[in-house]
């Protein structure tokens, strides 16, 4: 009796008591949620122009803001180095194409899948090879990252909003509406979703796939340095970050795979959830629970919509 | 070249139908189980058989059981470590509660524990396919591992948060706990693991393992031929997890001696699914080889530079370990998909034709 | 197992001592369904004992034939012994003979059943029904097709045996009546008749008795040491003296077993399966074999192409010797162990040789490369000389006497004479009491004092005491100039080499030698994808000017070799050229046995003979052709002719 | 062993009917309003020009797809939604337009998977490969090489089917069709893609399949020449709408038809 109380009355009172908090909570769910849904659309470029599950995205988010501050740490400009940032996540894009994408086409996904977990090894590797693995401060105030915070009064209390949050929501809309622009509007973009399709509709619009592909990761890999910025603004830059990849999965499968506004929503939902989750229901299982709550709203909402949110309804033919 | 099979012929199915038709496989097998029950306790120096041998054949279980699931049914899971960790903490939770009942008996019995939980977190595999069903077991990984950590209850809560192996007897030796000796340790999983692969092979090569595999390649085809989808996969799950269990309880029972909650992390997952698809997807021996080459290869890595009498600071070697390792996986992948057991079954090929190329 | 076969003095007395003494060994395998289904003795002997009765029921009586038509099958051997078990002769004819031959066959043996294979038989028989107004009645093998024939003088043999079976089990009197039929059956009655496929003219139906061909099997089976733990492989036609002797008779002598391949083409698959001890090839099928084997390591990897011929090579000095038990160096021994391990053994494997005690080859000379490379590389390959009229064995070579040219001395009890004209005649325990319905032949075929005439020519070496043939008597012909010509003799000589298939000299009554040929398409096909020689047809290919020249090699060393040996230094080639399309036993150019039909190819192909003689540089051709379907179509090219340098007989030779 | 469901139809009787069925994808009508019957025993050809709904046709009969509207009577039992797998023990085996076998597998197996459902051995002999399990492998064994030897696929037995022809891998399937021993066999253009040879050789293990097993076979096919020879009665789609059913005779003349194919306009 006590426990049922506990869970689907007190919350809701302590909502209703203090909105303030509610909505503070709100909004770091919010914020957090765009991240991943920044690092969700990484995974959905790439495997929406490819086929791949891209497990490496989210040591790509590690690796770019690892990058742009050693650069910066070697004293080279903060706009150049983010400069040099972007030129190296290409180079990325360009190996990853020729070295593992090339000769791995046409094999099962699984295949892919693996390949990018050797990837990720071998980026962790490189990257702490290179930088060390202790952790960085992101140089956001270099890059004109607005800092404190602007706050205000509410039903009897604070709500504080993190400048550096906004930014990362508005940076992200931007980004997600760049890269809108660039599916509907350009031919490779055209082509991008004609390879989603079927790879032979993408060659006949005159483009190689090698092309794409390229194209693709470097796009994954700009979404991912963005990422890497924000997020090491807010903590921290160091391999800790990796785990915010799987945190995206559960976005995914929510907005499904290849529906970029799906990442978007999927990610919001998720972030903000998972805040909410952890803030009032919490306590009661024991801290920690966002770990998995993410999951677990995913795989009930599965149950009744296998192909996400915004994902194609799979027909199946025979 | 060594295969003579002039006059191999059967003359039954069932004969026909054995799971080793070749006479020099039979022999093959007797060889090598010859040396792991006698050469290498006899002649392993502790180290050996402790830090390779132990590890190397738990590993080599937990891998087919992601096999059984994995490459023979074409599920998809990541949840590997958290139901082996299901696997160890029954085990555990069962000897604390029933110290008297022999030690064995709960290494097998926790593999049901894991099979159940198994079967819970497949039920989405029925709707939800490949990567959306990987994610999914993801779920079951996450939220399983936070209940090693944060439930205290699972590790009797004690201070350290860990699990420590209580000394278990076999006719009066100590199999498990810090006096269990290396062979006697060694002995006992060596024993699990063999009897394991058999029910396997077993398995995969009766109706049951056709079922898998029809699932497998067509689902849709397999539908209509009367096989029942959920039931199939479901026992896919139960099996590979009840795999998965059994080798949980045995690294922690057998190897580690005591474990944290975070030795079943998803990393574990992971780790257990490289040796499948670099072993081989669908195929026993390839989860023993796939197991061989991920576990080893590290070993090997950190040991060579030492000798080589090249001074590195182990930090490096360790990021050096990892880009090699990333490295090669996706180096392997290009030049063999199929996995090792691949190019053991080419290789097997090329000496029954010998000395033709086909 | 000499002695055990006396007292038996017909199979079916054999049938039931083997179900004693060999009761649970198996006497017949077969693959089928995918395992070898296997019979042990005294399954046969129920299995034929229940044959014979359901035969009896449906009229077949002492002394009457019977034929056997199909490939080989459990089911029809079977219906040999149950037809012989009731004393009737079974008459068994190649399962692919067109119906015309068929036909021939049937009528002249006046047969009034037949057991046939499957509906390919049934149909073939029944298209030519009118030509056989005896033959009353059919039991077949496989039903499957033959749901909706009418069944009124049709029976499946399960029904049959079925049947019989019940009879048996029915009524004890029965099983006393068929001891008695079995008591009955006397040595002197003929236990089957085989129809030669005649090299000439159309075959004459050999009769066999049951103690002569007993007493003959016995022989051979205790020369060597033939014993029940033996296997063989029964893939080579069930009609053929060959099967029927090796076989069929000395597996019941000795008690061996027989296994029948699943089909035809998978016989090759199916001989590395049972691994026979006892294996019989004629030498086509030997040389095709060894043409694979080069042909498929061609395409091996450099090292392993080198080592299989290095160590071969090894073999070619040392194996042979070593099998003849001969003093060999210890180095060479070393070697030839290595060589085993690594080459031999593997490739006796993969052939399905490993287990062959004895091999025999025969029917036609056999090039010494050939020979020689089986019995390197550790097959005990002999060769025997023999035909259907002494139930196969005339002479065969024994256990360490063994070379290629010669087809060692007379069997055990066999009696061989030479005639002036060079003839070979011989008195054998198995030879045979007279062509059916035939006495003129008969008498033709025997001298006064019960010789038998071979027709074969050859003559015994002074070196080793063993027989060597030349030739068919009545084929040793003479130039113009009087030069000797064997043509067989030059043939052969041509032949040894893998890329010539099938060769006809002509010479007899000419001013020289010349030859048609056709060349290997096995062989030269993977020589012109080597050498990247295109062509859509065997006619193409064999029209090629490179084809030509290479050919022109062989034939070239072809002259040489005979030019050593004096007397036949003037039979040397002149012009030969490459036959349009290849000879075959649908068009009757060659006998079911793939011996050439020289009389029928004379006048077939007449416009190139005489091309050959009159000097013209090319010569139009258009033959008919029949398809497998029994369709007949034709065919027509313009052909090369090839002109040919001769070398003198080199004198110090000829002192 | 005969399928359970249902009780025996005789020869001649109706085995299968189809009442009144509509089937549609979002909007889009696939089939509508068609009833046709299919005899025991008999060859049922279901033609008509691309997308006329024939696919979708038989993927209703075998409980595929769902009919929005309408039933399918079997065996005397009338059924509205019945799950393929009810189907396939029901008695009612499929063969597809693009093979769908078990690329994984060999030949054998995939015949023999065709078994699974007659294959009750309990999951503990499994494990242990012995006793009933093993018994069942050999008496279904058995079952599966009579197909093989009746289909003449000896040779490729052990091949993985994805390395086979095309032409026998249709065989291949067809023999793990059979393998269900359907009273009910659908088969969907079972002689796409082949020559003139294997159309033939095909042609013939219809023939023979319905002669030595007398199962009851609905097929698909394009090349009239077949239908022709094969069925006993044709059926025509056009659309997703009946327009012609009857005796291939009958069907030849049927204006209807022949502007079907002629495709004028509606």
């Amino acid at each position: 009796m006590h426990l049922i109380y506990q869970i689907f009355v007190d919350p809701f009172v302590q909502m209703g008591s203090a909105p303030d908090l509610l909505v503070q909570t709100l909004w770091e769910g919010l914020v957090a949620g765009v991240l991943y849904s920044l690092i969700a659309l990484g995974f959905v470029l790439i495997f929406k122009a490819s086929g791949v599950f891209n497990f490496a995205q989210g040591i790509m988010v590690v690796f770019a803001a690892l990058t742009l501050v050693g650069f910066y740490e070697h004293g080279v400009p903060a706009y150049l180095a983010l400069a040099l940032t972007i030129a190296v996540m290409f180079g990325l894009a360009f190996a990853v194409e020729r070295l593992m994408l090339r000769p791995l086409v046409n094999q099962p996904d699984i295949i892919l899948f693996m390949a990018t977990f050797g990837l990720t090894y071998f980026l962790i590797g490189f990257g702490e090879l290179v930088f060390g693995g202790d952790p960085k401060v992101m140089i956001a105030s270099q890059l004109g990252l607005p800092k404190g915070a602007v706050e205000f009064k509410m039903a009897g209390g604070f709500v504080s909003l993190q400048k550096i949050d906004i930014a990362a929501a508005i940076i992200a809309s931007v980004m997600v509406a760049a890269l809108a622009v660039f599916f509907q509007k350009t031919r490779v973009g055209r082509a991008l979703r004609a390879v989603a399709d079927s790879h032979k509709a993408a060659l006949s619009v005159g483009i190689s796939l090698e092309y794409i592909w390229v194209i693709v990761w470097f796009a994954a890999g700009l979404v991912a340095l963005a990422t890497g910025i924000m997020w090491g603004a807010r903590s921290e830059v160091s391999f800790a970050l990796e785990i915010i990849a799987l945190k995206a999965l559960p976005v995914l499968i929510l907005g499904g795979f290849t529906s970029i506004p799906g990442a978007i929503i999927g990610g919001v939902i998720i972030g903000v959830g998972e805040k909410i989750g952890e803030f009032y229901w919490g306590p009661l299982l024991g801290s920690g629970i966002e770990t998995w709550l993410a999951y677990v709203i995913a795989l009930v909402f599965l149950l009744f919509r296998p192909q996400g949110l915004f994902g194609e309804r799979i027909i199946e033919r025979i | 070249m060594f295969y003579r099979e002039v006059g191999q012929y059967k003359t039954n199915y069932s004969a026909d139908m054995s799971v080793m038709p070749l006479l020099q496989d039979r022999v093959g097998i007797g060889i090598i189980l010859f040396i792991a029950v006698v050469i290498i306790p006899s002649f392993g120096n502790a180290f050996f058989i402790q830090a390779i041998m132990i590890p190397f054949l738990v590993f080599s279980l937990a891998a087919i059981g992601l096999n059984l699931l994995t490459g023979y049914t074409g599920l998809l899971s990541l949840g590997t470590g958290a139901f082996m960790g299901v696997g160890a903490y029954a085990c555990y939770k069962l000897t604390t509660y029933f110290p008297g009942v022999n030690i064995l008996i709960w290494i097998v019995a926790s593999g049901f524990f894991s099979a159940a939980v198994g079967v819970v977190f497949g039920l989405p595999s029925l709707r939800i396919k490949g990567f959306y069903l990987a994610v999914a077991t993801l779920a079951a990984q996450f939220f399983l591992s936070w209940c090693f950590i944060r439930q205290p209850w699972f590790y009797n809560y004690n201070a350290s948060g860990a699990i420590e192996v209580p000394t278990r007897t076999l006719f009066g030796i100590p199999i498990t706990g810090a006096t269990a000796s290396d062979t006697a340790r060694y002995y006992v999983v060596l024993g699990v693991v063999v009897a394991m692969t058999w029910l396997a092979s077993n398995l995969v090569h009766g109706r049951i393992g056709r079922m898998w595999m029809a699932v497998r390649d067509m689902d849709l085809a397999a539908e209509l031929i009367g096989i029942r989808l959920l039931r199939t996969k479901l026992l896919a799950f139960a099996v590979s997890s009840f795999y998965c269990g059994v080798a949980g309880a045995l690294l922690v029972f057998q190897w580690y001696g005591s474990a944290e909650p975070a030795v079943f992390d998803v990393n574990l997952s992971f780790f257990i699914l490289f040796m499948v698809i670099i072993g081989g997807l669908g195929s026993l021996t390839g989860s023993y080889l796939g197991a061989a080459l991920i576990f080893i290869l590290p070993i090997v890595l950190r040991y060579i530079p030492p000798h080589l009498g090249i001074p590195i600071r182990p930090a490096t070697v360790d990021h050096i370990q990892y880009m090699i390792i990333g490295a090669l996986i996706v180096l392997f992948l290009i030049v063999e998909p199929n996995g090792l057991a691949r190019l053991w079954q080419i290789g097997k090929q090329k000496l029954r034709v010998w000395p033709f190329p086909y | 197992m000499a002695n055990a076969a006396s007292g038996a003095d017909t199979f079916s007395k054999l049938l039931v001592r083997n179900a004693h003494l060999y009761g649970a060994r198996p006497a017949m395998r077969h693959k089928d369904l995918g395992i070898w289904q296997s019979w042990t003795w005294r399954q046969s002997l129920d299995l034929v004992r229940a044959y014979a009765v359901g035969l009896h029921r449906l009229g077949v009586k002492r002394g009457e034939t019977i034929a056997i038509v199909g490939a080989n099958r459990p089911k029809l051997y079977w219906s040999v012994m149950a037809a012989q078990m009731l004393g009737a002769i079974p008459v068994p004819v190649y399962a692919d003979a067109v119906a015309d031959e068929l036909a021939y066959v049937l009528a002249h043996a006046d047969v009034r059943f037949a057991a046939v294979e499957d509906q390919e038989q049934i149909d073939k028989i029944q298209s030519v029904m009118q030509r056989l107004p005896k033959l009353e009645f059919m039991v077949y093998d496989e039903k499957r097709g033959l749901r909706d024939y009418d069944h009124s003088h049709l029976r499946s043999m399960d029904d049959v045996i079925e049947e019989g079976r019940k009879a048996l089990a029915g009524d004890p009197a029965v099983a006393e009546w068929l001891d008695k039929e079995i008591a009955a059956g006397k040595g002197a009655d003929p236990s089957i008749i085989l129809y030669t496929s005649g090299t000439t003219g159309t075959s004459k139906g050999v009769v066999l008795s049951n103690e002569r061909s007993i007493h003959a099997a016995t022989d051979t089976a205790t020369f060597d040491k033939l014993n029940e733990k033996d296997v063989a492989l029964a893939y080579l036609p069930l009609a053929w003296v060959g099967d029927h002797y090796l076989n069929y008779a000395q597996g019941m002598v000795s008690g061996f077993c027989m296994a029948c391949p699943e089909s035809a083409d998978t016989a090759m698959q199916d001989l590395r399966e049972i691994g026979p001890t006892f294996y019989f090839a004629p030498p086509r099928t030997l040389e095709l074999l060894l043409t694979r084997v080069m042909i498929r390591m061609e395409d091996a990897g450099f090292v392993k192409r080198k080592l299989f011929h290095y160590f071969i090579d090894v073999a070619r000095r040392y194996g042979e010797r070593i099998l003849n038990g001969q003093s060999v160096p210890i180095s060479g021994r070393l070697l030839y162990w290595l060589g085993n391990i690594l080459v031999y053994g593997p490739l006796k494997n993969v052939l399905g040789f490993s287990k062959v005690r004895v091999a025999y080859t025969a029917g036609e000379a056999i090039g010494p490369d050939l020979f020689n490379f089986y019995r390197s590389i550790g097959l005990n390959l002999k060769q025997l000389y023999g035909q259907t009229e002494a139930f196969l064995y005339v002479t065969a070579q024994p256990d360490g006497e063994i070379y290629s040219d010669t087809v060692g001395p007379a069997c055990p009890n066999v009696d061989i004479r030479i005639a002036d004209n060079g003839e070979v005649q011989f008195k054998s325990p198995g030879m045979f009491t007279g062509y059916f319905k035939d006495d003129a032949k008969t008498a033709e075929a025997m001298t006064p004092d019960g010789y038998v005439k071979t027709g074969d020519a050859g003559f015994f070496d002074e070196k080793t005491g063993h027989l060597k043939i030349i030739d068919r008597a009545k084929d040793v012909g003479r130039l113009n100039d009087g030069t000797l010509f064997p043509p067989k003799y030059i043939e052969n000589k041509l032949k040894f080499y893998p890329n010539i298939r099938e060769v006809v000299a002509l010479g007899d009554q000419h001013d020289f030698v010349a030859v048609m040929l056709n060349i290997d398409l096995t062989a030269v096909g993977s020589w012109a994808e080597r050498n990247n020689v295109v062509y859509a047809s065997y006619q193409e290919l064999a029209g090629h000017p490179l084809v030509y020249e290479m050919i022109a090699k062989h034939v070239a060393e072809v002259n040489r070799s005979l030019a050593a040996d004096k007397i036949m230094a003037g039979a040397q080639i002149k012009r030969f050229l490459i036959l349009h399309k290849e000879l075959d036993a649908d068009d009757g150019e060659l006998t079911r046995t793939q011996k050439v039909r020289r009389g029928f190819i004379a006048d077939r192909y007449a416009p190139l003979i005489k091309a050959l003689y009159d000097g013209s540089k090319e010569a139009d051709i258009s033959t008919e052709v029949t398809f497998e379907d029994g369709r007949k179509g034709v065919i027509s090219a313009r052909v090369k002719i090839r002109d040919m340098q001769t070398e003198p007989p080199p004198m110090e030779r000829a002192a | 062993m005969r399928a359970p469901g249902g009780p025996e139809v005789s020869v001649g009787d109706v085995l299968l009917s189809v009442d009144d069925v509509s089937l549609s994808f979002g909007g889009v009508k696939a089939v509508s309003n068609v009833s046709f019957d299919i005899h025991k025993g008999e060859i049922r050809a279901i033609i008509g020009p691309n997308g006329a709904g024939k696919t979708s046709m038989l993927n209703i009969i075998n409980g595929f797809y769902h009919p929005q509207h309408g039933h399918i009577t079997f065996k005397g039992k009338t059924r509205t939604r019945m799950q393929p797998h009810e189907a396939a023990y029901g008695g009612i085996a499929r063969t597809f337009q693009n093979v769908a076998l078990f690329r994984g597998m060999t030949a054998l197996d995939n015949i023999m998977a065709g078994r699974s459902l007659k294959m009750h051995s309990n999951f503990f002999w499994q494990l242990l490969r012995h006793g009933p399990a093993m018994h069942e492998e050999v008496e279904h064994r058995h079952r599966v090489e009579e197909i093989i030897d009746f289909l003449k696929i000896q040779e490729i037995r052990r091949v993985p089917v994805g390395r086979l022809p095309y032409g026998l891998q249709k065989r291949v399937e067809l023999g793990r069709a059979l393998a269900m021993e359907p009273d009910l066999l659908l088969l969907d253009e079972p002689m796409a893609g082949m020559n003139l040879e294997e159309k033939e050789d095909m042609s013939r293990f219809v023939l023979d399949v319905n002669d030595h097993y007398g199962t009851t076979i609905a097929l698909i096919e394009h090349d009239m020449g077949v239908v022709m020879d094969l069925s006993d009665r044709v059926v025509v789609l056009d659309h997703g709408i009946k327009i012609a059913d009857g005796t291939p005779n009958e069907i030849k003349g049927n204006q209807a038809v022949i502007d079907a194919y002629l495709g004028v306009a509606h």
